[in-house]
């Protein structure tokens, strides 16, 4: 596959807005969809619909078996152990909040410890700040410092007797910044800490290893991957989910009812309750598949490339200020113009078609810190071109020209 | 569509330099705004005197070129106006960005029309007519002495 | 819009299965979905695709409106009387584990009682069995008789000073009893009880209007409305949503984020953490459009026409026995055939292209009430005409020659 | 293809009347197999003797004709067999139903392969499989005395 020619597969792309060929650089927020991804929603619908796991007829059994490829599609795309250790939910949020009741109904108490970082998006850290509520827990914040890194030494000192779980992006949504949780799992491990790492950035954009990783819990969503919308992902290791007590309640997560007890049933289907996004997780599948065809390292190459490049040609107009400067940062670019608001930036950006992303990006611990209101965000997918960053550095330079500035 | 129809210089001016920013003295009415989509928050206080008119207006926020000039315009505007009054401009305002009808208040001079007019731009950009938006509702909610904050996705 | 015709909008139905004509009898399950549907999602993906309610650029900015019009044609098709009363989730179950969360969290406490039926699906039971396990609380079945009625009178006297919560379904998934639950609400609202109706196959089936109904919470999902999979809905009354705790946490559904607290968005994003099922919920808009096309009014006609053509000519087999005989019954039928197991009934009617369900259908306290293992169960949709029913009943006469006997 | 190469009248036949229902007496191992599809569900009772053989071997269940007729054919064809033997004919089985091949084992005699090859159609349905191998994957975990419920879906 030619990762130069990609975007001629991606439908979207022969759209114009406002007149002009869209140049998209939101896929931090969610990537567009390759034509193999709509194809397959489309031809399952229309020719091969039905719930899964429940009717016996040709149809469900079909899609049963399906669903199933795709978690072992999934499985091998993170290199987990089994398949019976990912569960699918609607969204990386859910499968958050999942770990975060779950663990939190049978390992927080009163005056426990939860470590968070400045860094994560609000889907790593409301969840925990639920447990604080209703569990008197504490939350810490593991600081970063002005380039957008985790202080790691920092947050060691963070940990203490009563530190329960620490919950750590992997790669930042606001900086790019990749973190390296290894390392912090390791340091945790030593002192049985169990760690939560959120991947709903590094699973679209690096080579996701979780056996090597050896994090307790990963969490990302399907839209971000190439996927249609309504699938997160929870990995977790088998010795947990088989612990927690169960999430959702109701049919299929059961193996026997009666009126005066429930037995639920084993996994994954003790966490998967109700009718599933069967169609976008049998989807799913092709956008594995897509990801495969090019190969995480080209992709990892290519992106990084359009990276460098957008952030050398950005870098070189004056009145341009990126935000972190991470050790080792991926397509994420966040940035300010002189006296020109982030939201009249993607007013301006988009009459050149460019979408890019203005605001708090679901990150105001980070802004805060920053002592930011706002951003403007550019993020890289595998179908941007050096040609995509040129008209994004166009449209940049006239924000200030439309604001009568020099 | 030219995008300095929306950036028009009156609205850089009001943008860069808001007038009337600030918490204003002895205000007995306020009320908070904001924008859940971009993150804009406005803040109102107002101060009505016993005949039911603006005596003054005045703003605190954050937000974007066209949330401030809005915010800043609508004080200029308002002040002095009585309640009734301020509620015409107020519709007569919305009514603008949203119908593109024209403005038929006769309680505001051509300085003060120019001034409102310079907004009307913002209906081309149906995503920015909250932006616009948010100060007005959020001072007809200070008006009318509602608790809840102005929410724009609720209001437009 | 013919309705004898409908057949030929649903795309599947052109399919074969072991070389005959797809018999689809497994609407309860999941509904098959139109060729607006299928192509509403294509299109969105292939021509408008972004994430909703973060980004103001122009994809984002139509996606976002056009997910606000769904929320509206809902609240239409339910009656409700704000939008703000309309909540998305990823089916009915998130939906009913949404309010026993949220309710539980407030208002139950140890020795509270619950009152759910003895027709409730496992999605209205497990939810508030997790109550009864972490509360202490009590639930109490309200009992059905032979045809699958429940029992009004004996629910009532369930009711005590400590009853706060009754969860009843509006139509079985088992029987077709169409419950009266304007009577059953009425009666708990004279003693200060809200009521959770379970509206996952009312709202294919029948008008719903939850206005009239007064219920408090109305929960249903879009795969069963021939909408697309992954979109649940719940209603509840607005004095709840704004009272109620939030459910699940993360982006989206905040206001503001600091270390120390965090303040939650209003209505309705409230309860729509992380990014939602965006694609499939603005897609739904075409399924209430479809049912709009036919008219709820005829789909009752035109459904009650071919059950009662089902039943009378089920019943004239002489094996064949039906399950329940509700007052008021709508499309589904669960039956038995002397000497042959329900799962062997399934294969041998996939044979001939017949899809029905075969087991207790999430419905494990009806057929133990019922002395029942398992039942076969045929469901109504739109798209079903009196030709499916003889093609169903030549197989079911079949399976007893399959089995060899008379 | 026929459902009567699935429902062939032994299987119907053990279905209607399955041999070794019950609580064998003795039994000195014993698990549960469940097959969340569709409910079926087995208990296998099994009573190894000094020298790993098969003394008895009975079960409760309900389930489809496959799944009661696959489970009395077993108990017929295993009784009597050492834990090597017998695992010999379960891989047999298991490795006819779902890969088309024959049946190896030179410890059945021919009124026994008739009745284990009686169940060979259930591999064109690709969806009963589970029915017919459940009572099988049952026994082996009795076998190998493990805890843990038997649960089809993760087995196959
Ligand atoms: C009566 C009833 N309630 C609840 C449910 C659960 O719906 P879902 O699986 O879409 O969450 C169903 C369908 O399975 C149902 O028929
Ligand atoms: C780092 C990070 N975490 C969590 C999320 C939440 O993902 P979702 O909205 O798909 O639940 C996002 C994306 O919005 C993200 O970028």
């Amino acid at each position: 596959m030619d990762i130069k020619n990609i975007k001629s597969q991606f439908p979207i792309f022969s759209k114009k807005i406002n007149n002009k060929p869209l140049i998209y650089l939101d896929s931090s927020n969610s990537s567009q969809k390759p034509l193999s991804v709509i194809n397959r929603l489309n031809d399952f619908y229309s020719n091969e619909f039905s719930n899964i796991g429940r009717s016996i007829h040709t149809l469900a059994v079909n899609a049963t078996n399906k669903f199933d490829e795709t978690r072992i599609s999934v499985k091998n795309f993170i290199n987990a152990k089994s398949k019976e250790e990912i569960i699918f939910t609607k969204n990386a949020t859910e499968a958050i909040n999942l770990v975060a009741s779950t663990f939190g109904q049978q390992n927080i108490r009163e005056g426990d410890e939860i470590i968070v970082t400045e860094l994560e998006h609000h889907s790593n850290y409301v969840p925990w700040h639920f447990l604080r509520n209703n569990k008197k827990a504490l939350i810490k914040f593991a600081p970063i410092n002005d380039d957008g890194d985790i202080i790691i030494d920092k947050l060691k000192e963070l940990i203490t007797s009563k530190t329960k779980i620490i919950a750590v992006t992997h790669l930042s949504n606001v900086t790019g910044t990749i973190v390296p949780v290894k390392e912090i799992i390791e340091m945790a491990h030593k002192k049985n800490i169990p760690v939560l790492v959120d991947g709903c950035q590094s699973a679209p954009h690096i080579k996701v290893d979780v056996t090597d990783l050896d994090c307790d819990f990963y969490a990302f969503s399907g839209h971000k991957v190439y996927g249609p919308t309504g699938v997160g992902i929870l990995y977790a290791k088998k010795k947990w989910l088989e612990k927690l007590p169960p999430y959702i309640g109701g049919g299929a997560m059961i193996s026997e009812v009666k009126k005066d007890k429930v037995l639920y049933a084993p996994l994954p289907e003790k966490y998967e309750a109700g009718t599933m996004p069967t169609a976008e997780v049998i989807t799913f599948n092709e956008s594995i598949k897509f990801l495969e065809s090019i190969g995480m390292d080209n992709l990892m190459k290519h992106e990084k490339e359009i990276t460098n490049y957008a952030l050398e040609k950005l870098k070189k107009i004056n009145s341009v200020k990126i935000i972190g400067n991470p050790k080792n940062k991926a397509g994420v670019i966040s940035f300010l113009i002189k006296d020109v608001h982030p939201h009249d930036i993607a007013t301006i950006l988009d009459e050149y078609g460019v979408a890019i992303r203005a605001g708090h990006h679901c990150c105001q611990i980070f802004h805060e810190k920053m002592k930011l209101s706002a951003t403007a965000r550019a993020s890289i997918g595998v179908y941007n071109t050096k040609e995509d960053i040129d008209i994004l550095v166009q449209a940049v330079e006239n924000c200030r020209k439309v604001f009568n500035l020099k | 569509m030219d995008i300095k129809e929306l950036y028009q210089d009156i609205i850089l001016e009001h943008g860069k330099s808001p007038r009337n920013k600030g918490k204003c003295k002895g205000y007995n009415h306020e009320a908070k705004g904001y924008n859940p989509l971009c993150g804009d928050k406005v803040h109102v206080y107002l101060k009505l005197n016993d005949i039911k008119q603006v005596e003054n207006l005045t703003f605190e926020g954050e937000g974007c070129a066209i949330s401030l000039a809005s915010a800043s315009i609508m004080t200029e505007l308002v002040k002095g106006k009585s309640v009734i009054e301020a509620k015409k401009i107020m519709n007569d305002f919305l009514s603008m960005i949203k119908n593109d009808t024209v403005i038929k208040s006769n309680n505001l001079d051509e300085d003060q029309k120019t001034k409102i007019m310079s907004l009307s731009g913002v209906k081309q950009f149906p995503m920015r007519v909250k932006c616009a938006t948010l100060s007005w509702h959020t001072l007809n909610s200070a008006m009318e002495g509602k608790k809840d904050e102005v929410n724009s996705e609720a209001v437009d």
